[in-house]
């Protein structure tokens, strides 16, 4: 029973496998971009204090504790729900919420963990909140499964 | 060749006909000419008759285990 | 050693395994930050500890395929390599880049970091793993153009060999995904769909044929078995990798915004992706069974095979537990995710670096069939202590997680506890954990005290060789 | 008298069909799960396709995988008519690729897309995979056409032939369960 495998073959399957998926995985993404994502991301909802938001979020390092939308590190809570978890899904609740959260940082309780003070400005807790009720208004295939995140 | 040809065409045809003339409940007709006809590809076309048996029998499990799983799956 | 310039690859595995002690040493601060959460609070935040820690990583396993590069295109290609002064500065530039970013890191707070490095001509910080001010990312893609350039040079005027085209192909889809780092619009969703294009498209895509060239090149120097054999094996795994793991990107793509079919998509082509891994490992073991020689670096080819098994484990088997879509509702961003994270790096790319490293430098050092008896012994205690110690962290993470899940994600909204709540009750699992890692950090004192010892394994007698075959 | 067992054609294609079987598989499981939950948007979306299409398409499948599998029988023995029966395959199978395209349109100019429904996403996945396949194994048979053209030689090379042949007929044989899987099963 002698099966014949040569390196030829080999090489053609590698090359044309890569190319067909690479070719349909673009093709793919086309679809997603073009066609799918701007009914499912609220791209029109994103103003300017969303996308200032979206800064403070980064300057700040905040996906190195926490995650959004299950991405990020594991030591803080999920906070692409936030939105609904700490201001019952109304604004002006949420934006309290957060200003109060981020002043009372750190806790200081010992043998907790601490999250730290940003020193965050109005205007940033403003966008940062703004960022995160965006983010909650995802259609993210209904992630995660309950409010805890 | 020409006769696995001609059992292909009437496998394929015959559901179809039949789905058209109204008939119901061809589920596992159409199933079963999945299996036969896959068996016929396998073995004739692919000639895996004459392969190593592991060989054959690997690629002969496929259509089985689709149809199986298709039924298992969907609960039909 | 055969090409002179092959020399180049010492600092470049020297800087990586210091890198690598440091990795680890922040590994061990977060793990204690995890159960102890104000441990060198505010001096080092967790979250500064977690970036010194993941980019340390990424970046002593590309100073580790650099070496590797370095070493071994020239001896495939049969020339030396074309610059081994671009080399030099090449590797200084990255080094002191990477050193300054990370005490970067430590020195100062993230956004004074971003304000001093000018991160809103050209915001690209504050994303997962790709922390690093956006100077280094270009430092890192100048770096790396100049060290394809030098490379691929010295691969086009010699001998073409697969592992040099696999290898080739693979870093030059790394350079070109990196570029995705520099794109990152105020969408988060497109952020992070583009996001992946450079997390998972490097380790589940170009990485893997990073990695099977160095394992198909060890192979060949270790058993002897013929080249045409070894190569296509090759040639068959890496396509395996890329046409379940191109689409099987589809899987990072579940719970961020992009549409409902990259469940099944990501389901579907992920579970064929331990099928690659899977081969590795029956190549690997097939080759050694093979084997036409004894090489009396018996380190190297432990090495060699653990990184085929670990690999499997960690990004095949660990990879697929939680990669179907109803799965991973439940699991993703838990402790799962972080315990396959951990044994698949450590299996895929820690292992072949250290494998890669394991064969060229006693080599480099002047023992060209390996160190001593005693040194090899060492080493070997080095690697069943850190593999051991790795599954162990893995199981215990998976502990964490499967409790993690049950507790604040299977139950209903008011009967779920909260985050905080639930790390409380999965505190033991992380002791364990931490304990596991000490272990680890024991492992690689006991490893790299093994280049400390003298001596050199004899040239091995013919005959027995022959024998074995 | 016994030959002996052979495997036509090369190893590493036989890897390669393996694992699209696989993959195919895996989708048609899929599909009979998604369809068990909502049969009913299954149904809706089976009544907008174009059976006789599907049908055509078929029969364009398996005469084509019949001319390869003679052509391919012929070509080990040297015999002439190879390189004319595999340009007969790619013709015969253009029926095919012409009336996915034909369908394509039409559903696309009723609205229906990858995310329409459920249905519509595999109908639309798994016919598109699927047809990408066969415009590969277009591209095999031109190759071998071509190649087949040439006089004959003592060094044929068989394991071309056999392996692209093999290819061809995998694509034909995921295409005779996707199709009842889809058009038919009401």
């Amino acid at each position: 029973m002698a099966e014949r495998f040569t390196k030829s073959m080999a090489r053609n399957i590698y090359l044309g496998g890569s190319v067909f998926f690479v070719l349909l995985f673009l093709a793919l993404t086309l679809d997603t971009q073009v066609r799918a994502m701007p009914e499912r991301d609220n791209r029109e909802l994103i103003t300017e204090a969303v996308a200032k938001g979206k800064e403070v979020w980064e300057h700040n390092n905040c996906v190195g504790c926490h995650t959004i939308m299950g991405e990020g590190a594991y030591f803080a809570p999920e906070l692409a729900n936030v939105f609904d978890r700490r201001g019952g899904g109304d604004s002006a609740t949420f934006r309290a919420y957060l200003g109060a959260w981020m002043k009372a940082m750190p806790t200081k309780v010992p043998g907790r963990r601490q999250m730290p003070q940003f020193n965050l400005t109005e205007k940033e807790v403003d966008a940062l909140a703004a960022f995160l009720e965006w983010t909650s208004k995802i259609d993210d295939n209904n992630w995660p499964p309950n409010i805890e995140g | 060749m020409i006769l696995t040809l001609m059992i292909l065409i009437v496998c394929t045809a015959l559901p179809v006909l039949l789905a058209n003339a109204g008939l119901q409940g061809l589920l596992p007709l159409v199933l079963a000419m999945i299996l036969i006809k896959a068996w016929l590809v396998v073995d004739r076309f692919m000639e895996l008759r004459h392969a190593p048996r592991h060989w054959r029998w690997a690629v002969q499990a496929w259509a089985p285990m689709v149809v199986l799983a298709v039924i298992v799956a969907g609960g039909w | 050693m055969k090409y002179q310039s092959q020399a180049v690859a010492k600092p470049y595995f020297i800087f990586a395994l210091i890198l690598f002690a440091g990795q680890i040493l922040f590994g061990l601060i977060l793990g204690l930050q995890y159960v102890v959460g104000d441990f060198l609070f505010p001096e080092i935040p967790f979250n500064v500890a977690r970036m010194v820690h993941t980019n340390l990583l990424i970046v002593w396993l590309l100073f580790g395929f650099m070496g590797a590069t370095y070493w071994l295109v020239p001896e495939e290609a049969q020339t030396e390599l074309h610059s081994p002064l671009l080399a030099k500065v090449l590797f200084w530039v990255f080094a002191v880049a990477g050193t300054l970013t990370i005490l970067g890191y430590l020195s100062v707070d993230y956004a004074t970091l971003a304000d001093l490095t000018y991160n809103n001509l050209l915001p690209t910080m504050g994303r997962e793993f790709l922390e690093q001010p956006t100077i280094t990312k270009i430092g890192i893609a100048v770096v790396a153009v100049g060290f394809l350039y030098n490379v691929g040079v010295t691969a086009l005027k010699g001998r073409k060999t697969v592992v040099n085209i696999v290898l080739m192909t693979g870093l030059f889809g790394l350079v070109v995904l990196w570029l995705f780092a520099f794109y990152n619009p105020s969408n988060l969703t497109l952020d992070k769909y583009f996001w992946w294009f450079v997390v998972h498209l490097w380790v589940e895509g170009v990485w893997e044929l990073i990695m099977g060239a160095i394992l198909a090149y060890i192979l060949i120097k270790l058993t002897g078995v013929d080249r045409e054999v070894i190569e296509k094996w090759l040639y068959v795994i890496i396509a395996m990798a890329l046409i379940s793991g191109i689409i099987g990107t589809g899987h990072h793509f579940f719970w961020i915004g992009p549409p409902e079919y990259w469940l099944w998509l990501g389901s579907v082509f992920s579970a064929l992706e331990p099928l690659p891994f899977f081969m590795m490992v029956l190549f690997a073991f097939n080759m050694v069974k093979r084997r036409r020689r004894n090489h009396p670096n018996k380190a190297a080819l432990l090495w060699a095979l653990g990184t085929s098994v670990m690999a499997f484990l960690g990004a095949g088997v660990w990879g697929f537990l939680h990669t179907l879509a109803p799965v991973n509702y439940y699991t993703h961003g838990s402790q799962i995710t972080a315990a396959h994270g951990h044994m698949a790096f450590y299996g895929a790319y820690v292992m072949i670096v250290l494998t890669i490293i394991s064969y060229a430098m006693p080599i480099m050092r002047g023992r060209p069939y390996g160190n001593s008896a005693t040194a090899q012994a060492m080493e070997i205690w080095g690697f069943w202590l850190m593999t051991l110690s790795m599954v162990c962290i893995t199981l215990f993470l998976t502990g964490a997680g499967v409790l993690q899940v049950w507790l604040q994600r299977m139950p209903d909204a008011g009967e779920a506890l909260s985050f905080m709540a639930t790390q409380d009750r999965i505190a033991l699992f992380y002791w364990m954990r931490l304990v596991a890692g000490a272990f680890f950090m024991g492992g690689l004192v006991v490893y790299l005290g093994s280049f400390l010892i003298k001596g050199e394994a004899p040239e091995p007698a013919l005959e027995g060789a022959a024998a074995r075959a | 008298m016994t030959r002996p067992r052979y495997l036509p054609g090369d190893l590493a294609v036989w890897l390669l069909i393996l694992a699209e079987l696989a993959v195919f598989a895996l989708l048609f499981v899929g599909f009979a799960v998604a369809r068990a939950f909502d049969p009913a948007t299954f149904a809706a979306g089976r009544a907008e396709l174009h059976p006789g299409v599907g049908l055509a398409s078929t029969l364009s499948l398996i005469v084509a995988s019949y001319l390869v599998a003679t052509a391919t029988v012929g070509y080990r023995r040297g015999r002439d008519g190879t390189a004319v029966r595999l340009w007969l395959a790619l013709l015969v199978s253009l029926a095919y690729t012409l009336g996915k395209l034909w369908e394509y349109g039409q559903l696309y100019g009723a609205g229906y897309h990858l995310g329409s429904d459920t249905f519509f996403m595999f109908y639309f996945f798994l016919t598109f995979f699927h047809f990408l396949h066969v415009v590969v194994g277009q591209g095999v048979l031109l190759a071998l056409a071509r190649k087949a053209r040439r006089p004959w030689q003592d060094d044929r090379d068989t394991n071309a032939m056999e392996s692209g042949a093999c290819y061809w007929h995998m694509v034909d044989l995921v295409w005779l369960a996707l199709f009842p899987l889809l058009y038919v099963v009401a």
